[in-house]
């Protein structure tokens, strides 16, 4: 059955649909050979194997995410989702497995590094994430908003606006490859958590994915998954604790 | 479905309408003055002219509205060419619209008949002439519903100025689903402000296919 | 002996592979009328549309008031203002008023006064008893009348020479006497034309000379009794004797 | 920079995938177009018949496949239809239903303009030989229209291949969503790739759809060469 | 006094608003030629359309072999089998060859035995003077040709009766007298038909009968010759001249 979620409807197709990025490295992303690679890829495959179940990716761009889950089309989405809110209305979100917070990237020579030098200037940002709902009601930003990661760093590139609002974790890995650019405002906002996106209702799933991420967390997965996928494309100021959650982190807050 | 939802966004869908209608106008006169230029060249069988309108014609009539813009808008900055958003996107739709109205243009030329032209020769007339009176008005007539389908093809091709971030219809929607998660209020509203815009042209195609058969065939 | 208009010099052209003109040879001299016949395919229509320049030619010359055009010859725009031609289809343009269709050629292309055209053109359509008709547009007349106009359109630019190719052909029975009255009028008034007709007792009524093609040749050419009553080839006999039943 | 832009393809499997997102697109338009062409066919014919339900029914299915662009029906039919009708189907399963539909749409009314278009006389022809309906149909008006429809199928059939561009917006791993993994993979070597991946697959879409253009003008000046004898 | 195979009888037909035939009345004899003469728009095709249930009417009946017919009779397909009929324009289907063309209403309709089909088919060609164009296809001929075919294909069903509208009116001159002489020739092989024509000497030539009609009305109805040498209405004689140059 393709429309139930539940741990056992998992177990007994034998594969879990996870929603993932397919343009977004480190998170998630495709290597020159096909390979699906990146930190929420390897959370995956690890909730994969806990499961015994195979993996399938859809690929889903940051605005379908909400939809993939209530149209069945996925089990679980581990594509950089931020908890916010708003989301939580509609969907439900496990244990969180990463920090984060909205940053602003611009240009080294016209560097932005307070949110009122964006006054009267123009923003990228990619459509359904938490940094176009934080931008969207400031009224004196123009903010052009994106459909996929790839389109909105090349808008960036092209010098289409002054600057690009994002998970400051991305914008970290991507500051390394453009050395023009630098990641002027570091956080902007409350800090926010990253976490599985689970449909509501599925309790079964819900639960469980608590338990694999406490578990996960306080085995150490995540600092090695932050070894593996993250740390080589970040700059030297940045370290796993900025990212991942301690082992001790106290879950039921 | 929320109707509380939809009275919400009413504003928001209104600007975001106001774009997509602002851009297809552009577009599509664009398209026709492109279009009037690159058949007749093509008609008169213009040295050279008439090749690069050949080679122009089938490029954009073969490739897709999307990379034609992602072309124009990602990748020529990339070698030191760059439009805004808008721009590009009426461009986008000037180049694709331009090669299937002068194919619709250069139909109805054909379309009138030999003699006609023949006629006009008889009587002294030059090509330029030949194309003011003759060719233009009566070819005109018979093309009428193709660019009429041509009109309602590229509005709708509008929507798909959403990838390079111009806050048209579909974009408006795609952007409420991703913020508030709206998905069946926000698409219901798109279906209706297209069928807004597209209905009455609808209307108006098959009409004017009914009329055309009358004038062509006398019945 | 009488003036020449127009003198046709070993003209040939091919279709493609096609022979339709094959050394075609005749004068034409001012004020005679030269009546053109033959079976179908034979070249009539090629050949009348060449003297106006509507097709090209391979090889061979035309002479038309003096001025010499050969197969290079490529500026027919300034000759034809001084060609009438009237095809067999009713080719008003449908786009325009009667009037308009009328007035197009002198005021566009001779720049002419339009009061003077508009007078010209209204007394040419009384001769033809369509001065009703001004304002309407070819679709709401019938054949019969849009070729009164036709021949109206050539007229009023005034030309030296008139062409017309099957004028009656597409007509209803009942229309084709208007038609050629008017073209028998026009013969009385002894404006130069060659006329391609297939309605036999006209043709005999208004020759001055015959000339009778097949495959592109001309067969024979006497003038417009003999022909009628004493061909001189087989063939000329046996297409009279098709034609009445 | 060391390397040349056009190097982007000859990194790892780059250009093979390349083709094969193409033939994922293709293989979606393929079968989306047989399926909607025979669909388009009989319900074209239905068109032509004289319950006005029947034709009003089909009026209005071609009105709204007509009028609704193709992003918002894909949109529609994979995230609206599942949600509320408890029916869930693969992206690409959804793809080719979209487009078959939108096919068949379209297509019924290239058929009902080609079948309407056959002359009076000919039927009557038919009929004073006493052919009954379905034989007339049969023998007469189908034969003779569909050389009519030809040249407008074809055009149609390159439309729909030229809109599988849209699959990138929901889940199918098309040619171009493959063009964007590849141009963010690679972005560290190769900074202008977005002008080298957009540009190849602007060529291989023209490739894909050039030879139908041909085709279409071809049997475009056939019927005309027929027509006039 | 001969056998009657068809009676008309007060049948009136409109399109629309507009009446195109009003209260008709005659009767056809086995064997006997009917000629419809009348000016254009005179009701002449949509009276011979009607005989052949191409046309509903709204009052009135025909009587066919002893069937009548009233306006409500919706089962035609039987009864044109016994009628043969022959359109202006050359209505031959363009899609297939001209043997398949004769034989697709023996064979499809009549579920005839395909041998003896072709072989009536093909001596009915040789009659016409056409029995190497039986794989052809018919825009490879010429409109005579395509005539002759259009006869073949209606008598190849064994037709008790046959209706020919204008069948010449859109043939080059030179072809006429071909497809007239067929029909002269069924005429000779007391064939029952009715046949609406243009060529005055012809009709004179074949009609037993002359039905004349304007506006929807059988004006006058006379023997052949009587209605040549002496028509009794002035409308008929205002025709007759208007139809010879
Ligand atoms: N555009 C063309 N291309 C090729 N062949 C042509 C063309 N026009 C005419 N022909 C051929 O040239 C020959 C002469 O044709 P033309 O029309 O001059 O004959 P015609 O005497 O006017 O016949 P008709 O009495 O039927 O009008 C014919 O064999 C015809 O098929
Ligand atoms: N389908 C139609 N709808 C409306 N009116 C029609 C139709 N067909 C014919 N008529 C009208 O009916 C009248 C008789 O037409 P019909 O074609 O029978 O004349 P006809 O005598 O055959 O003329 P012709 O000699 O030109 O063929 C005309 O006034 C015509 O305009
Ligand atoms: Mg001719
Ligand atoms: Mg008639």
């Amino acid at each position: 059955d393709t429309n139930n979620s539940s741990v056992s409807a998992i177990k007994k197709r034998g594969t879990i649909k996870v929603a993932v990025f397919g343009d977004l490295p480190p998170y998630g992303w495709v290597n020159k050979a096909g390979t699906r690679k990146g930190y929420d890829i390897a959370l995956a495959k690890q909730i994969g194997k806990d499961l015994g179940v195979k993996v399938k990716y859809v690929q889903v761009n940051a605005d379908s995410r909400v939809d993939a889950l209530n149209s069945n089309k996925v089990d679980i989405v581990l594509a950089n989702f931020t908890v916010t809110d708003e989301r939580k209305q509609v969907i439900d979100f496990a244990n969180p497995y990463m920090k984060v917070a909205i940053g602003v990237v611009s240009k080294k020579s016209n560097p932005i590094t307070k949110e009122s030098q964006l006054n009267g200037k123009k923003l990228i940002v990619n459509k359904g994430t938490t940094a176009e709902t934080y931008f969207e009601s400031k009224k004196n930003i123009t903010v052009q908003k994106y459909d996929s990661k790839t389109q909105q760093f090349n808008a960036l590139k092209n010098g289409r606006a002054s600057a690009l609002a994002d998970d400051n974790s991305y914008l970290f890995a991507w500051v390394k490859n453009h050395k023009n650019y630098e990641v002027g405002i570091k956080t902007l906002g409350p800090s926010q958590y990253i976490a599985p996106g689970i449909k509501k209702g599925n309790t079964s799933l819900l639960n469980w994915t608590n338990k694999e991420v406490k578990k996960l967390t306080k085995d150490g997965f995540f600092e090695t998954d932050y070894k593996n996928n993250l740390k080589q494309y970040f700059g030297s100021d940045i370290k796993a604790s900025d990212i991942v959650l301690a082992k001790d982190y106290d879950f039921s807050k | 479905m929320s109707w509380i939802v939809i009275q919400q966004s009413i504003p928001i869908f209104a600007k975001a309408f106001w774009i997509t209608l602002r851009l297809s106008l552009y577009g599509i006169i664009g398209s026709i003055i492109v279009g009037i230029i690159v058949s007749l060249i093509s008609y008169f069988k213009v040295p050279v002219a008439k090749r690069i309108g050949y080679i122009y014609i089938e490029l954009f009539r073969n490739t897709p509205l999307l990379i034609q813009l992602f072309f124009i808008y990602y990748a020529l900055p990339e070698v030191g060419f760059k439009i805004s958003a808008e721009v590009s996107g009426v461009v986008g739709l000037t180049l694709l619209g331009g090669s299937y109205m002068a194919e619709a243009f250069l139909g109805g030329f054909n379309g009138v008949e030999k003699i006609q032209v023949e006629n006009g020769k008889a009587i002294g007339l030059s090509n330029a002439q030949l194309a003011r009176y003759v060719i233009l008005p009566q070819g005109i007539l018979t093309s009428i519903p193709a660019i009429a389908a041509n009109v309602i093809f590229l509005i709708k091709e509008t929507s798909i100025f959403t990838v390079i971030a111009i806050p048209e219809l579909t974009n408006t929607a795609l952007d409420q689903i991703g913020m508030y998660y709206h998905t069946d209020e926000s698409l219901f509203i798109l279906v209706i402000a297209y069928a807004i815009i597209l209905i009455p042209l609808s209307i108006l195609l098959t009409w004017l296919e009914r009329r055309t058969r009358r004038v062509a065939f006398g019945n | 002996m009488a003036e020449q208009l127009l003198a046709v010099n070993h003209l040939s052209k091919n279709y493609g592979e096609k022979q339709a003109l094959k050394d075609i040879n005749f004068t034409v001299d001012k004020g005679s009328v030269t009546v053109l016949l033959g079976p179908s395919g034979s070249g009539k229509s090629t050949l009348i549309r060449t003297l106006n320049g509507l097709e090209d030619f391979q090889a061979g010359q035309i002479e038309f008031d003096g001025q010499v055009i050969d197969s290079k010859f490529k500026a027919w725009l300034p000759i034809r203002q001084k060609i009438g031609m009237v095809f067999q289809s009713y080719e008003l343009f449908p786009n325009l008023t009667v009037l308009d269709n009328i007035l197009l050629g002198p005021l566009k292309v001779q720049k002419r006064n339009r009061d003077e055209v508009v007078k010209q053109a209204t007394d040419l359509l009384e001769t033809v008893d369509l001065a009703d008709y001004k304002d309407t547009y070819p679709r709401q007349l019938s054949g019969g009348q849009k070729q009164r106009i036709a021949i109206v359109r050539a007229l009023t630019l005034n030309p030296e020479f008139m062409l017309f190719d099957e004028v009656t052909a597409s007509l209803d029975p009942e229309m084709v006497r208007g038609v050629l009255e008017v073209i028998l009028g026009l013969a009385k008034q002894d404006m130069t034309m060659i006329v391609v007709t297939h309605e036999m007792n006209f043709a005999k009524q208004i020759a001055d000379k015959v000339l009778f093609l097949e495959n592109g040749s001309i067969v024979e050419e006497s003038s417009g009794s003999q022909f009628f009553d004493n061909p001189q080839t087989d063939r000329a006999k046996e297409f009279l004797e098709s034609m009445d039943f | 920079m060391s390397h040349s832009g056009i190097n982007i393809f000859f990194e790892g499997s780059n250009f093979v995938r390349l083709l094969h997102g193409l033939l994922v697109s293709a293989e979606i338009a393929f079968v989306a177009i047989i399926l909607g062409a025979i669909l388009g066919i009989i319900l074209g014919a239905l068109r032509t018949t004289k319950s006005r339900i029947v034709r009003f029914i089909l009026r209005i299915y071609l009105e709204f496949f007509r009028i609704v662009p193709t992003v918002v029906l894909l949109f529609l039919f994979y995230y609206i239809l599942p949600k509320n009708f408890n029916l869930n189907l693969s992206a690409e399963v959804v793809a080719t239903l979209v487009f078959a539909l939108w096919m068949a749409a379209e297509m019924s009314d290239i058929v009902r303009s080609g079948l309407i278009s056959v002359p009076k006389h000919q039927t009557d022809a038919g009929k004073a030989i006493g052919l009954n309906p379905v034989q007339l149909f049969r023998y007469i008006t189908l034969p003779q229209s569909l050389k009519l429809m030809i040249p407008a199928t074809i055009n149609l059939t390159s439309r729909v291949i030229k809109t599988t561009s849209l699959l990138l917006l929901i889940s199918v791993m098309d040619v171009i969503n493959v063009g964007q993994q590849i141009i963010e993979a690679n972005q560290q070597q190769y900074q202008n790739g977005a002008f080298w991946v957009y540009g190849l697959i602007f060529i291989l879409y023209f490739i894909l759809c050039y030879p139908l253009s041909l085709w279409e003008k071809h049997m475009a000046r056939k019927e005309a060469a027929i027509q006039n004898g």
